[in-house]
């Protein structure tokens, strides 16, 4: 399980960084998807096969394929892929690279002060499902109108 | 009951005004006119009927009612009328009345909203001048400031945007001073009887020591005194009335200055005596330097109408000084120059008016010997400038007298100062008189044949000459109905502040 | 009778409002009717009035016609109080007041402005005779005020001229500068004494103060300052030669007769005050000698007829200041009676030539008038005479009362008479003067624009009845005033008319002698037949040598007060107003709009539009706070 | 069973997250950016599986299911601008958007 773990962050990592740096859309999406399926596999790394099951099925199969129709529509050919080239100047990296850095900084020298460690016991559906249809189920409906409003505006905005 | 009644009135009168017009233009001014009626004959029969209720608080409440508002902080609907309120709202409805006089012909668009606005504002004066929750009281502030603002705002001459932000913002920050020490008012009752009150009686209980009392009394002090206005926070005024539409300018320099002036006598001072003693010599050396500075700034104005503003800013002095004098004579002095000044001021408002609707200028450089043009214009534009100087045998001098006397006995060296305002008065007045009626004939050429004094501008003239020529030879009439209340209010601070 | 008294300002105030209120449409008859009817009524009263009070044994008399005001101590009603001093001014405002209204009628008949005119005038008569018979000091000074007021309309009568709107606000103004040192004495009073009723203020100041102390001091100093004011005396006399800028009938009435001797019934009436501070009372004094010293040089310089008469009526008022400075009550009254009825004569007199010679007030443009126009020429020889106190004029008796009071100063005796004898050399130099340019030597009038004017062109006097008759009485008055009595000793407990004279016979010969021989003086200068040779000789040597140039220039503009006045108050204030038109304060609350304008320029570089730019500080935002939390 | 230290899947989350932003500030192309997003949404919610699994409680997954759907709603919603975005401008430069300018 460890080494499934780290494999999976390794290949998240160069996937995703694949992501923010490459000048062709297409590839950028198929490295996202990567990314996404290498987290889907983590998740199962740490026992949450559901969530892992859903990063697969909707991130990495619904919403990027969403993308990919979208990216065809456009249909942005040679002349983007150059403009992608020009824009990609290193020194435009280095503000929000120092301070990404920070934060990143930031961020480890908080988690470094936790020294516990995870042992991956399956979170089954049925918990989350008790959860979901139990306490939670206002959040439950407040997501689903959140989708009927996107549906909406996603409608309303790619009209004519 | 009646006060509701009253306010009520006005509130429905507007709201009706405002949907009349729908049927006919002409509507509303007639709908105005009928609820400004009611309420006046209303306020007749009532202080013809009815006296001080020897009962309540003082012996010399007339009205005193209570109704649940929201009991959860203390908040109830109190209003009380005595004689102090009594004769402002007289002064409010009559000048109502005067106002639309002023507005009949020259309002020509959106009507009804504009009548609307009127009998609002005028609802918020009566309300100011009747709540007792202090509450309340700032519900009422606020709703007769955005109305005028609105006046100022749409029936403005030319550069009313400017003019109404300007009177807007003043008004809103000192209102703001002015929330914030009711409100810790009410908190300070909270943590001293563990309950919330706004009432005008449970705050009197509250014992306030030292700098605290002060920067309260301040709080109120601001509110009250931007709208006076004093020296110092007066720059709104010449601006909103220069650029108000005439009744606007007659409600704002008859009626919503002596809310300051109101509300200064009736919480500023007598809920903070100690620190309103110690404050008093600044503030009549405020008032001193008021009446001189605004006197002089008078005096080189142009714009007619931004003179008589300043003049106002002066005679207001006289107020600031009677009410800081807090004596009889002060007191009675500020009381009766508040009448005096809101009948005067508002028909030299009227007349500014009249001229710029006849000569659209205010100008004087470009109006001149107009005596031989328009004589009864003239004679009357004579009568309330002299009124103004404070020519004894009219109002004004009686509430400058007594303002001066009262005064003379607590701050001698401020009243000499003071004083000498009569002359500079004397100078701005007589210079206007001289711009404007004497000389030889000179107006814009295209407006030369400009009719003299309508008989609806006639019948407001003379009621308000009347007005001033009563208070100046009979002034006993009013000053008996005010006795009682500034007795009462002197002895809420301990008999002398 | 006396019950009526209410009705003695009543009158002409009834005739105002009628006025008034006709708004010009009576025709003038009926204008002039009710103008000088109103005021002639009151004068049936007030006679009726002060017969059965002189037969009643003159005992003072008051009367409430009703409540004015009452505020806690201060108890002020609507009250008339007779006595008599208030008899005799009552008598002359309500007597002089109708002749001057009568003649009026003759001398304004041309004037479209008429029923103004008129309504004016009686509004002043109703003021003046409510600040005589006053009996407390607020309705005193609504009085006092109300005289201004008209004062301030009468001057500026023939308003089209922009030069007699200056005159009146001038005289508003100036005396207004006067009132308010009154109004402040008034303060004073009411908050040492509790009481501004002038009959218990004279009972209780003694009481309460002693004599000389700060309180009566400042007290009678402050009322002084408002006498001074009305009384066109030393400093604030400026106004009144201006003031010559309206109808001649108002300087006669007004500028001579009655309220400019306002300030002397206001010392005289509060004469207890005066007597408690000595030091103010010797003011009084000096002053009244100042000004009359001051006022008759100036007089002598003067062109125009009516300013030399205005000149000679402050000095005049200076002798009854000297009178009430040296505790001469009753002299100070009655040299205010005879000066009412010889000034108002001379002015009437004026009038009548100014009118004859189509308003020409040039003196050195009359001459010879002597033929062309008697009866102001015998007016004139009657009132100069009463004037310059020739003997067995009135003029004569009251100054004579002066002088020898003064001669009783105990300090200053000499100095005051001395300066009040050579005051009186002056006066006869100034009068005689006036009457030798205008009446006698050659004619210099030339009359304007003949052509257009063929019959109003002419010299022609107007002995109308309406303007004849006044000046008959006048002249009576002038010459045998002098016998009437004034019942104010009653008032004036001690101070009454010196009837023994202390002085020397030399020193009271010289007295009568001094003017004669200035009106021989004058008679060389300028009315004798070597007038156009001999006398313009000397005339011209004198002017020519530098001292006497400059002295000429000096004099001739009223001792350059209204220079000094110009240069150190109206320029300052006027540069001020100017600079600070636009309202400094203002300024200052605008800087905080500016302060929030310049703030918001600067912010809105931050809003750039772009995107990832928002995103960069949000992230920076983010990183910041963060760091706050965790470095802390 | 070996165990995964706590804070290392928290520090993939963070990297992965870091990775998203400098995405989201250097990239021009909105397409990117919307990615970059993503991204950013995914590793939040790594973050939210990982503390499930380290408490062994589903409450971080249902919260992992929410930001799942806050997703796909953001994208249908910015995919639709971006359509939108495209045929105004034709391009897909975000700069060009920069009308809000003070």
């Amino acid at each position: 399980m460890i080494f499934l773990f780290y494999t999976a962050a390794i290949v998240a990592l160069i996937a995703t960084i694949a992501v923010i740096v490459s000048t062709n859309v297409v590839h950028a999406l198929v490295y996202l998807i990567i990314s996404l399926l290498s987290v889907a596999v983590i998740f199962f790394a740490l026992g949450a096969p559901f969530a892992a099951m859903l990063e697969a099925i909707v991130y990495a199969g619904a919403i990027m394929v969403l993308f990919l129709f979208v990216m065809m529509m456009l249909n942005l050919g040679q002349a983007t892929q150059d403009e992608e080239k020009a824009w990609m100047q290193p020194r435009l990296w280095i503000g929000p690279g120092t301070l990404v850095a920070l934060l990143l900084a930031q961020l480890t020298s908080v988690l470094f002060t936790q020294d516990v460690a995870i042992s991956p016991v399956e979170v089954g559906v049925l918990d989350i499902s008790v959860l979901l249809f139990g306490p939670w189920l206002l959040a439950v409906e407040l997501a689903s109108m959140l989708l009927l409003a996107g549906l909406v505006a996603a409608y309303h905005l790619a009209k004519k | 009951m009646i006060v509701l009644i009253l306010v009520a009135t006005l509130f429905v009168g507007g709201a009706i005004a405002w949907a009349s017009e729908a049927l006919d233009a002409r509507m509303p001014r007639v709908v105005a006119l009928l609820s400004l009626l009611v309420s006046a004959v209303l306020l007749l029969v009532f202080s013809l009927n009815s006296g001080p209720d020897v009962g309540s608080p003082g012996g010399q409440w007339w009205i005193l009612a209570s109704w649940s508002w929201i009991p959860r902080f203390g908040i109830a609907l109190l209003v009380g009328v005595d004689g102090l309120s009594l004769l402002l709202l007289l002064l409010t409805i009559f000048l109502g009345l005067i106002a639309l006089g002023a507005a009949w012909d020259e309002i020509k668009e959106r009507v009804g909203f504009f009548y609307f606005n009127l009998l609002w504002t005028i609802a918020g004066v009566v309300g100011v001048f009747t709540a007792l929750d202090l509450f309340l009281f700032f519900f009422f502030w606020e709703v007769m400031l955005i109305p005028m603002y609105l006046i100022i705002a749409i029936w403005g001459h030319e550069n009313r945007a400017y003019a109404a932000m300007k009177f807007f913002l003043y008004t809103q920050v000192s209102g703001l001073f002015l929330l914030m020490a009711i409100l810790s008012m009410s908190y300070l009752h909270y943590v001293q009887f563990a309950r919330f009150s706004f009432d005008y009686f449970d705050l009197q209980n509250i014992a306030l020591v030292g700098s605290l009392q002060t920067w309260i009394m301040l709080g109120f002090f601001v509110g009250f005194a931007t709208k006076l206005p004093i020296f110092g926070l007066h720059s709104w005024l010449p601006d909103a009335h220069s650029q108000a539409p005439t009744a606007g300018s007659v409600l704002l320099a008859g009626v919503l200055l002596k809310t300051g002036a109101y509300g200064l006598i009736r919480f500023a001072v007598p809920l903070f005596p100690e620190a309103s003693d110690s404050f008093s010599s600044v503030a009549m050396t405020i008032a001193a330097l008021g009446i001189l500075y605004c006197a002089k700034v008078a005096f080189a104005q142009q714009d007619i109408k931004r003179l008589i503003a300043y003049t106002s800013v002066s005679h207001m002095g006289f107020v600031l000084l009677g009410i800081y004098a807090w004596n009889l004579y002060g007191l009675q002095g500020a009381v009766m120059t508040m009448l005096a000044h809101g009948l005067s001021s508002a028909a030299l408002f009227m007349l500014a008016g009249g001229l710029q609707s006849r000569f659209h200028t205010r100008d004087m450089r470009q109006l001149n010997g107009l005596w031989a043009k328009l004589p009864m214009l003239s004679a009357m534009a004579l009568f309330f400038s002299v009124a103004a100087v404070g020519m004894p045998g009219l109002g004004n001098f009686i509430g400058e007298f007594l303002s001066l006397l009262g005064a003379f006995q607590s701050n001698p060296v401020a009243t000499i100062f003071a004083a000498l305002g009569l002359v500079l008065a004397a100078v701005y007045s007589l210079w206007v008189i001289q711009k404007v009626l004497h000389g030889s004939l000179q107006v814009p050429n295209e407006y030369s044949n400009a009719a003299d004094l309508s008989l609806v501008e006639i019948l407001c003239y003379a009621l308000m000459a009347l007005g001033l020529v009563w208070m100046g030879m009979y002034p006993q009439s009013f000053l008996d109905v005010s006795e009682a209340s500034l007795l009462y209010l002197q002895s809420l601070s301990g008999g002398a502040a | 009778m006396q019950n009526w008294i209410g009705l003695l300002p009543a009158f002409p105030l009834a005739g105002f409002l009628l006025l008034v209120l006709s708004r010009g449409r009576m025709t003038k008859t009926v204008a002039g009717i009710i103008g000088a009817g109103s005021v002639g009524l009151s004068f049936l009263l007030a006679v009726m009035i002060s017969i059965e009070f002189l037969n009643s044994g003159a005992q003072p008399f008051s009367k409430t016609l009703w409540m004015w005001m009452q505020v806690g101590g201060l108890d002020t009603g609507f009250t008339f109080f007779l006595d008599g001093l208030t008899l005799v001014m009552i008598l002359i405002i309500s007597g002089v007041g109708f002749l001057i209204h009568l003649y009026s009628t003759g001398f304004m008949a041309d004037d479209p402005g008429f029923a103004r005119f008129f309504s004016y005038m009686n509004l002043f008569v109703a003021s003046m005779l409510v600040l005589v018979l006053a009996d407390n000091l607020i309705l005193l000074y609504l009085g006092w005020e109300g005289v201004g007021l008209c004062s301030y309309l009468l001057i500026g009568f023939w308003y089209d001229n922009p030069a007699n709107g200056y005159a009146a606000r001038k005289a508003f103004v100036v005396t207004r500068v006067g009132d308010t040192s009154m109004a402040i004495g008034l303060f004073l009073l009411f908050s040492q004494l509790g009481t501004l009723n002038i009959q218990e203020i004279l009972l209780l100041a003694p009481t309460q103060w002693s004599t000389g102390s700060a309180v009566a001091v400042a007290a009678s100093a402050l009322l002084l300052g408002g006498a001074v004011g009305k009384s066109a005396q030393l400093p604030l006399q400026t106004w009144l030669p201006d003031a010559m800028a309206g109808p001649t009938p108002i300087s006669a009435l007004i500028h001579a007769a009655t309220m400019v001797t306002a300030g002397v019934y206001l010392i005289a009436r509060t004469h207890i005050l005066f007597e408690l501070a000595p030091s103010v009372q010797l003011i009084v004094a000096f002053v009244g000698l100042a000004t009359l010293l001051m006022a008759g040089f100036t007089a002598l310089m003067q062109r125009d007829i009516k300013r030399i008469l205005a000149y000679s009526t402050i000095s005049q008022i200076g002798y009854m200041f000297l009178a009430l400075g040296v505790g001469a009550w009753s002299a100070a009254v009655f040299h205010l009676l005879t000066h009412a009825f010889f000034k108002a004569l001379l002015f009437l007199a004026a009038g009548t030539v100014i009118l004859s010679l189509h308003h020409e007030h040039d003196i050195f443009k009359m001459g010879a008038m002597r033929r062309r126009l008697p009866v102001s020429f015998w007016c004139f020889i009657v009132g100069s005479a009463a004037l310059t106190a020739l003997p067995f004029t009135s003029g004569f008796y009251s100054k004579d009362a002066i002088l020898l009071a003064a001669l009783d100063h105990p300090s200053y005796g000499m100095l005051l008479w001395v300066g009040g004898v050579l005051g009186a050399f002056m006066t006869a130099l100034y009068s005689f003067r006036l009457v030798f340019v205008v009446f006698f030597g050659k004619s210099h009038y030339e009359q304007r624009d003949t052509q257009q004017h063929d019959d109003h062109g002419a010299v022609v006097e107007n002995t109308s009845p309406a303007m004849f008759f006044p000046l008959l009485i006048l002249a009576i008055l002038s010459l045998f005033g002098g016998l009437i009595s004034v019942p104010v000793d009653a008032v004036f407990a001690n101070g009454a008319l010196h009837e023994e004279a202390h002085a020397s016979q030399f020193l009271h010969a010289l007295m009568i002698l001094i003017p004669i021989l200035g009106v021989m003086i004058s008679w060389l200068l300028y009315g004798s037949l070597s007038y156009e040779k001999a006398g313009a000789h000397l005339r011209k040597q004198l002017l020519v040598s530098p001292l006497g140039g400059l002295l000429n220039r000096f004099w001739f503009s009223g001792w350059g007060m209204d220079k000094l006045y110009q240069t150190l108050l109206v320029q300052p204030f006027l540069a001020l107003a100017q600079v600070n038109r636009k309202d400094i304060v203002d300024l200052v609350f605008n800087s905080l709009s500016y302060v929030a304008r310049f703030a918001n320029s600067a912010l809105v570089l931050t809003q750039t539009g772009n995107m990832r730019w928002y995103a960069i500080s949000l992230v920076a935002g983010l990183v910041i706070v963060i760091g706050l939390g965790v470095w802390r | 069973m070996e165990s995964i230290p706590y804070e290392h899947g928290l520090i993939l989350a963070a990297i992965l997250f870091v990775c998203g932003l400098v995405g989201v500030l250097t990239r021009r192309n909105i397409v990117f950016v919307l990615m970059s997003l993503e991204i950013m949404l995914n590793a939040c919610g790594l973050a939210f599986v990982v503390a499930s699994s380290r408490w062994q409680h589903a409450e971080g997954q249902v919260m992992f299911l929410m930001i799942l759907t806050l997703a796909a709603a953001e994208v249908a919603v910015g995919l639709g601008l971006i359509i939108q975005m495209y045929r105004r401008f034709h391009t897909v430069d975000i700069s060009v958007l920069n009308e809000m300018k003070g």
